[in-house]
């Protein structure tokens, strides 16, 4: 109970770290909002300066943070300039679909790398051992964009899946079955590159683990009862293992979300992506600062889940034992 | 320095004289309260040079807790520790470290009290170093303490884990030993050994005992090794020294049920040892 | 894994045909004074459905700044007097004709009759004094209130009676016709409340109920799926009939996909999700081109678009900044000889070549051959010659050391910066071929290619930095929107901004010369005035032109009607009379 | 497990040495560009003529066609070794003309064809190399530093000292750092030496890398201080530098290195990103970053197969170095069980 009080206090003064920086890193970054209007040679910087004023963006950084601040309480996280609305509505109609994507992505990702991980493991040195290793090497070391990007180039030219988007122009038409079917026929390709990059960590982790759990006595002890080999590697190594594996799942959980941010721009999904590079490029001030907050919140999050989950699998945490004294 | 402590009637002063002894630890907060565990409360006790006194008790009776006081790996909550006139109670770790060489410490598990990266020679020479002693010196003292302790000293360069277990305890008095200490606290340090070596290292620890007229602390739960080793015999319970006295009165005539029941366990494990043993022949 | 993307491709290609059945154009009725769109003729049906770039931000017209949004906008509503894109010339449009006083100062424009919002509610003088109210308001900061004041005096609308409205300028406005074009009529009716409320921004954001949002383009909201697509439905009462008398648009919906990029418009439209990209890189216009018989596309070359790119040196006056560094290369960027020498040295047909593909054009003037009307043809084009370059600098006292550096009189190293937006991979592919021609004159150059804003940063306010290569222009045709860019005191006079006096004779007959030509209401006698505008430049060069791309659009081959233009909006100009094909038809027009 | 340690020295050392000698080794100046052979494809290299073999071989020029370019068969240019080309500094400091192979002007050897510019993809991915193989080995050197030095003072001392730590990782974890590149980008003078991007690469990656190996170095740290060697060293009286120094940082040498491996093609891919947002290495010098960037446009990926070269190179690198990674950490693995 005291541990995740205090994960969840250090989780509160994180986000309040995240946010300050956030408004200093934007005071750094050069210009702002309205600068593309001084391509066009037809607007006036009178008129600018006065868009400027209206928005806030002459006023100085404290002003704007208390004021964000303050439409933080109300829950709106500031207003959008690009958009003229509040920023929470903005980002929660998005927010959802990564979520979806994020998600679907994580369990195929642990559904793909533990049997993975475990296999390798129990066949260490052979074929399906050195070609997993051999694989995850390669997709940890091409930088993801450039996997993202290849993908789609593939699945355009061959017009494997249909690309980005989620829905078709009319799904209204459609049945709900059928719906389900479009959705994820898009979405297939925007969880398939998110997986590959994440999974090649978690079953290099994964399998180190099991290696090392297999090395110990009690699983020796254990194969001389004679425990079949399956029984042996799920229901014995694999929870022993997984202990380290589950603090990488925070990380795991938080990397989703970051790197399907950039999957979603690549594969144009509707997620929160594309809107924060957009809002990014274009100083979109608090739209920006929402969608960081946001996915810091996700980061977070992710990491208290992975903490609660080692709680449960290891007592030695709940008591202080290993961060203690 | 008046005393009336067993042992007192040798001549002089005590080599470590421990007085109103007393240490919490925190375990945990808990809604930013903290709750504390008393593991030691005013334990008083004195060894003169050349004497043995030994702590007895049931496991978590605060035997170490005393042991790490007195060896200053930790601070006390309260009370004084006079080694050699300084009270070393209060001292930070740079006042400390002139001090340190008077008094070492034997682990209980030999093996994991050294790095396992070490060679003999570096870990013989690690307090040595520590205190600032140059490389020849340290090579010197090096040689000599393995001698002492029957290890040939060519084996100084072999690592750690080459050693046998015996081998090893003799490794780590050979390292107590080099600062030439006055004082030498025994926090269990034979229990892990298998009989035969134990009387070995029981019999070279007190070899150096009268060779150099150094004080051990002995802590243990072992009587039979108490009986053998200890002057002063000393119980403990819950944090505190029930029983205190000459080893062969206390055990001839417990008077603390603490004591009582040391005892009575101890002659249960060594009549079933007898039968075991007997039972081998 | 194919299953489902054949079942899905099939679904996409049903619905395409025989979903989307959007409200029925109304029957002409004789009350309404109808626009007679002269050759078009098509047939109804069908969804037309276009990747862009980025998503819309918000569906009003008056506080829209981006492309994206206006693009969607301008399909929604209408002005009053448009520019034909085909023919750069204005023609009638809510208004059906205008009259212009002998000074220019007055035009009465005489509103057609009977017309309807797309809401059915009829549209009158009313709603254009609102609409222009709006404009000029201060409060609401309309980007395009700064074409309405001339002279620092805003015009002035007058209703006449309830189909008549009188615009009275300032002073005499050459082709002031021209500044209606953009500016959307909007609904009083729907507007007035939160105009008077003070919420005018806000109104008719993307979440607003298409139910409250009305104009008078060919087509009308229909739905917004943020992050997705805006879909657009026929505007039943549309004031445009096609040669059969049949109401416009053609289209049933008009969709906008939000898919990123260029890149990702390209791969949408290979995957036949898309039917029409407006503004193609040359890269993605060739790729598509040499796979035209996989594609079946139609691709279409307009030649030399309106924009011009160039690459400007910072003359600008830096006393008041701390910018030694680049106060103390200013003597290099004012010497004429220096920038003259650089123009010599660029190789602008490598540029054409190599950036664009072939699918551009070499410049040496601020109008490009694209723009038939106002190109000055007698401006010289000389070839790169590295030696006449060296020629120029040799006169201008530059030197060269033993290693072949250039250096100046006082035997300084000539070494400058050029910065560029990190984003335009154009632009980017110019600098380094710019960089590798001036290392021939002994320059050491560095590309530094910065974020966007960055660059705007940099040289319209924080003036630090020595080159960059920029675009500017595009709009239209005409020389007005011009005027900031070439008068002393405009704000776009990239490479002096804020300057109070011209600081040359050519500058200050530059100033003369846009001012006059401003309110000159004769072409020939404005195109005079102009010409020599643009040999000024070329001949001072205070940007130095490098080149400008065609422009290039692509639409399925379906698409009937597809006439892209040189001015923007490129593809969709027209897009009341788009159509989709039948497969016979598309057959036969291949 | 000899040979395959035998062979993967060679690899290693083949590797670093093919990128030190980058110059002497490529034909061509990774600068010169050809405007005449944008995006020329790879060039043949012949053994067979019209008439007969030939042991040397030799190549054809390419000339521009209406689709695409073909072969001038009309003279051919053998393949000359160990000949003099245009001048290049070898390891920086030495002038040399000499090249491991080249043909005689006007031909050209592109074995792995030509960029947008018409410059030789082949001895740009050397020269590449050189720029993004040392940044990313600086980079996870500076990374690992700050990050055992964090990982080790957090889980050593523990407590508010960890707490703060620890957060501080976190917050690094989940920061905007585009802003931030955005923002410093902002802050530099606009034109760097080579030198002093390369060190600006260097120390972004480095500084953004450090909270990984922090967390990692710092798990590792709190089970080591408890160990009982480094409680009898502190009843020796040894400091807290000196623990942290004799017995705790052996402890993390393993994982550090283990983590170097790993990191090193890592910090590599990263330099891609940062290219990207113009902080990398800018034109017209190479570096694989700046080279896969103009992948990111669609048309150059799917036209221009050879352009993937540098990302083949990555891979090369990447898999020397993840198995060197494997063997250090099975050895390290032997030798502490």
């Amino acid at each position: 109970m005291s541990y995740l009080g205090r994960r969840l206090i250090r989780a509160a003064f994180l986000l309040v770290g995240v946010s300050i920086l956030c408004f200093l890193f934007t005071e750094m970054a050069p210009g702002s909002f309205f600068d593309e209007m001084r391509l066009n040679p037809q607007i006036s910087p009178e008129t600018i300066s006065s868009l400027r004023s209206r928005y806030g963006l002459d006023q100085s950084l404290v002003v704007r943070y208390g004021r964000w601040l303050r439409s933080a309480l109300h829950a709106d996280f500031g207003y959008s300039i690009a958009y003229n609305a509040p920023v929470a509505p903005l980002l929660w109609s998005r927010a959802k679909n990564t979520l979806l994507l994020a998600t679907t992505g994580m369990l195929l990702t642990w559904l793909v790398s533990i049997p993975l991980g475990v296999w390798a493991a129990a066949r260490s040195g052979r074929m399906l051992d050195k070609s997993v290793r051999v694989a995850s090497s390669l997709l940890v070391s091409i930088p993801e964009v450039v996997i993202a990007v290849a993908l789609l180039a593939i699945v355009v030219r061959w017009r494997v899946l249909p690309v980005g988007g989620m829905t078709s122009m009319d799904d209204e038409g459609l049945s709900q079955w059928a719906r389900l079917q479009e959705i994820a026929s898009r979405m297939l390709l925007p969880t398939i590159i998110l997986t590959l990059g994440e999974s090649a960590i978690i079953v290099r982790h994964l399998r180190a683990s099991v290696l090392e759990v297999l090395d110990t006595p009690f699983v020796q002890a254990a194969r001389g009862l004679g425990i079949g080999r399956m029984r042996l590697l799920f229901r014995h190594v694999l929870p022993v293992a997984a202990s380290p594996a589950i603090s990488l799942l925070g990380f795991s959980l938080a990397g989703l979300l970051s790197g399907s941010l950039l999957v979603e721009v690549i594969c144009g999904w509707p997620g929160l992506g594309p809107l924060i590079l957009d809002a990014t490029l274009s100083r979109d001030f608090y739209l920006v600062i929402g969608g960081i907050m946001l996915s810091a919140l996700f980061m977070v999050g992710g990491n208290l889940v992975a903490d609660i989950m080692l709680l449960a699998c290891d007592p030695r945490i709940r008591t202080g034992a290993l961060d203690a004294r | 320095m008046a005393s009336n402590f067993p042992g007192s009637e040798r001549q002089g002063h005590p080599l470590l004289h421990v007085q109103k002894l007393s240490k919490h630890y925190v375990r945990g907060r808990e809604w930013g309260k903290s709750v504390a565990v008393t593991a030691v409360c005013d334990v008083d006790f004195e060894i003169h040079a050349g004497q043995t006194l030994a702590l007895v008790g049931a496991s978590g009776a605060g035997k170490s807790t005393v042991a790490r006081c007195v060896a200053r790996l930790e601070r006390p909550d309260s009370g004084e520790i006079w080694l050699d006139g300084t009270d070393i109670a209060r001292l930070n770790s740079r006042d400390l470290l002139p001090i340190r060489s008077n008094i070492q410490m034997i682990f209980q598990d030999a093996e994991t009290s050294m790095n396992p990266r070490f060679s003999a020679a570096e870990v013989i020479e690690e307090p040595l170093q520590i205190q600032g002693a140059s490389r020849s010196e340290r090579r010197d003292i090096a040689t000599a303490v393995m001698r002492e302790v029957g290890l040939p000293a060519e084996w100084l360069k072999r690592p750690v884990l080459e050693f046998s277990g015996g081998q090893q305890q003799r490794l780590a008095i050979a390292r107590a030993l080099s600062t030439r200490p006055k004082m030498l606290v025994l926090d269990e340090a034979l229990s892990s050994l298998d009989l035969s070596t134990q009387a070995q290292i029981a019999n070279l620890l007190l070899d150096l005992q009268s060779a150099h007229s150094m004080a051990y602390l002995l802590i243990s739960h072992d009587l039979t090794l108490v009986a053998r080793m200890a002057d002063v015999l000393s119980v403990m319970s819950d944090g505190r020294i029930v029983e205190m006295g000459a080893t062969q009165q206390v055990i001839a005539d417990p008077k603390h049920a603490q004591t009582q029941r040391l005892l009575a366990s101890a002659r249960a494990a060594e009549s079933k040892f007898d039968l075991a043993s007997g039972a081998s022949a | 894994m194919k299953a489902i993307a054949r079942l899905t491709l099939l679904v996409c290609l049903l619905a395409g045909v025989c979903m989307a059945a959007g409200p029925s154009p109304e029957k002409p009725n004789p009350g309404e004074e109808l626009e007679r769109a002269g050759q078009v003729s098509g047939h109804y049906g069908g969804n037309l459905t276009i990747g862009g770039r980025a998503e819309p931000k918000t569906l009003n017209p008056v506080i829209a700044t981006d492309t994206v949004s206006r693009e969607v906008i301008g399909r929604m509503m209408a002005d009053l007097i448009d520019i034909n894109r085909a023919s750069q010339q204005t023609e009638p449009a809510l208004a059906k004709s205008w009259k212009t006083s002998p000074d220019g100062r007055m035009f009465t424009l005489q509103l057609r009759k009977g017309i309807r919002f797309s809401d059915g509610h009829p549209f009158d003088a009313d709603d254009v004094v609102f609409s222009f109210a709006v404009y000029m308001d201060e409060n609401v900061d309309s980007p395009q209130r700064d074409l309405l004041i001339i002279d620092g005096k805003p015009l002035t609308v007058t209703k006449v009676d309830q189909y008549t409205v009188r615009f009275i300028l300032p002073r005499p406005y050459a082709a002031a016709e021209r500044l209606f074009d953009g500016l959307a009529m909007l609904p009083k009716h729907l507007l007035e409340k939160s105009y008077r409320e003070g919420k005018f921004v806000q109104a008719w954001s993307l979440n607003t109920a298409a139910s409250e949002i009305a104009g008078l383009g060919p087509f009308r909201l229909k739905q917004y799926v943020p992050g997705q697509r805006v879909v657009l439905e026929r505007n039943p009462y549309y004031w445009k009939v096609d040669s059969q008398n049949e109401r416009l648009p053609y289209l049933d919906e008009l969709t906008f996909l939000f898919v990123g990029s260029e890149d990702a418009q390209v791969m949408r439209f290979e995957a036949g999700e898309s039917s029409m990209i407006s503004r193609l890189s040359s890269d993605n216009y060739n790729l598509l081109a040499r796979e035209r018989d996989r594609m079946r596309a139609q691709l279409a070359d307009m030649g030399p678009s309106l924009e011009y790119n160039f690459l400007v040196f910072n003359q600008n006056d830096l006393r008041s900044k701390k910018l030694d560094a680049v106060a103390q290369k200013q003597q290099w960027f004012r010497e004429l000889k220096f920038r003259q020498a650089v123009s010599a040295a660029i190789d602008r047909d490598s540029i054409v070549r190599l950036v664009y593909g072939t699918r551009g054009a070499p410049l040496w003037g601020n109008v490009g051959p694209g723009n038939k009307q106002w190109v000055n043809t007698a401006i010289p084009h000389p070839q790169r010659s590295v030696d006449a370059a060296r020629q120029l600098l040799k006169s201008a006292s530059f030197s060269w050391n033993q290693a072949g550096q250039l250096l100046d009189s006082s035997g300084k190293p000539v070494e400058f910066s050029i910065i560029t937006s990190s984003s335009n991979t154009q632009r980017m592919k110019m600098a380094t071929l710019i960089q590798d021609d001036l290392s021939h004159l002994g320059m050491q150059v560095h590309v530094v290619p910065l974020e966007f804003r960055a660059v705007i940063d940099r040289v319209f306010q924080s003036f630090d930095y020595e080159a960059a290569i920029m675009a500017l222009g595009g709009g239209d045709a005409d020389p007005n929107p011009e005027m900031n860019v070439w008068t002393t005191s405009g704000t776009s006079h990239l490479w002096h901004l804020h300057e109070t006096e011209p600081a040359s004779p050519w500058e200050r007959e530059i100033d003369q010369l846009m001012q006059q030509q401003m309110i000159t209401l004769d072409y020939g006698k404005r195109k005079q005035l102009y010409d020599r505008v643009q040999q000024l430049i070329a001949e001072h060069l205070p940007f130095i032109f490098l080149a400008t791309p065609n422009i290039l659009a692509v639409a399925n081959p379906r698409v009937g009607n597809f006439h892209p233009a040189v001015l923007d909006p490129y593809t969709l100009w027209n897009a009341d009379e788009l159509y989709i094909r039948t497969p016979i038809e598309s057959a036969a027009a291949r | 497990m000899r040979a395959k340690t035998a062979s993967l020295i060679v690899a290693l050392v083949g590797l670093h040495l093919t990128l030190l000698l980058a110059g002497f080794v490529a034909p061509c100046d990774p600068g010169a560009q050809d405007r005449d052979l944008p995006y020329a494809p790879p060039t043949r290299l012949h053994f067979v003529d019209a008439s007969s073999w030939h042991l040397r071989p030799f190549v054809y020029r390419w000339s521009a066609g209406p689709d695409g370019y073909f072969e001038n068969k009309r003279q051919s240019f053998p393949v000359h070794f160990l000949t003099g080309g245009p001048a290049y500094k070898l390891l920086g400091i030495f002038e040399a003309k000499w090249h491991l192979f080249g043909v005689d002007e006007p031909a050209r050897i592109a074995l792995l064809g030509t960029d947008g510019f018409g410059r030789d993809e082949f001895s740009r991915v050397l020269s590449g190399g050189q720029i993004s193989v040392a940044a990313g080995i600086a980079a996870t050197l500076l990374a690992l530093l700050a990050g055992s030095i964090f990982g080790i003072v957090a889980g050593y001392y523990g407590r508010l000292t960890d707490e703060s730590l620890m957060g501080a990782t976190e917050l690094f974890l989940s920061l905007p750092w585009l802003y931030f590149l955005l923002g410093v980008r902002a802050f530099l003078p606009l034109h760097l030496s080579p030198a002093r991007t390369f060190l600006l690469l260097t120390c972004v990656i480095g500084l953004i890398g450090w909270a990984r190996p922090a967390r990692l170095v710092r798990g590792i740290v709190l089970s080591a201080r408890s160990r009982n060697y480094v409680l009898a060293a502190r009843s020796f009286g040894g400091s807290d530098v000196y623990l942290m120094w004799r017995h705790i940082l052996p402890e993390v040498l393993g994982l550090l290195l283990t983590q170097a491996a790993l990191l090193v093609p890592r910090y590599i891919a990263a330099e891609v990103t940062l290219s990207f947002f113009g902080l990398g290495v800018n034109e017209p010098v190479a570096s694989w970053g700046n080279m896969l960037s103009t992948l990111q446009q669609y048309s150059v990926l799917v036209s221009y197969a050879w352009l993937l070269a540098p990302a083949a190179a990555m891979v090369v690198t990447s898999v020397i170095y993840s198995i060197l990674a494997d063997t250090l950490h099975s050895r390290l693995e032997f030798r502490s069980t």
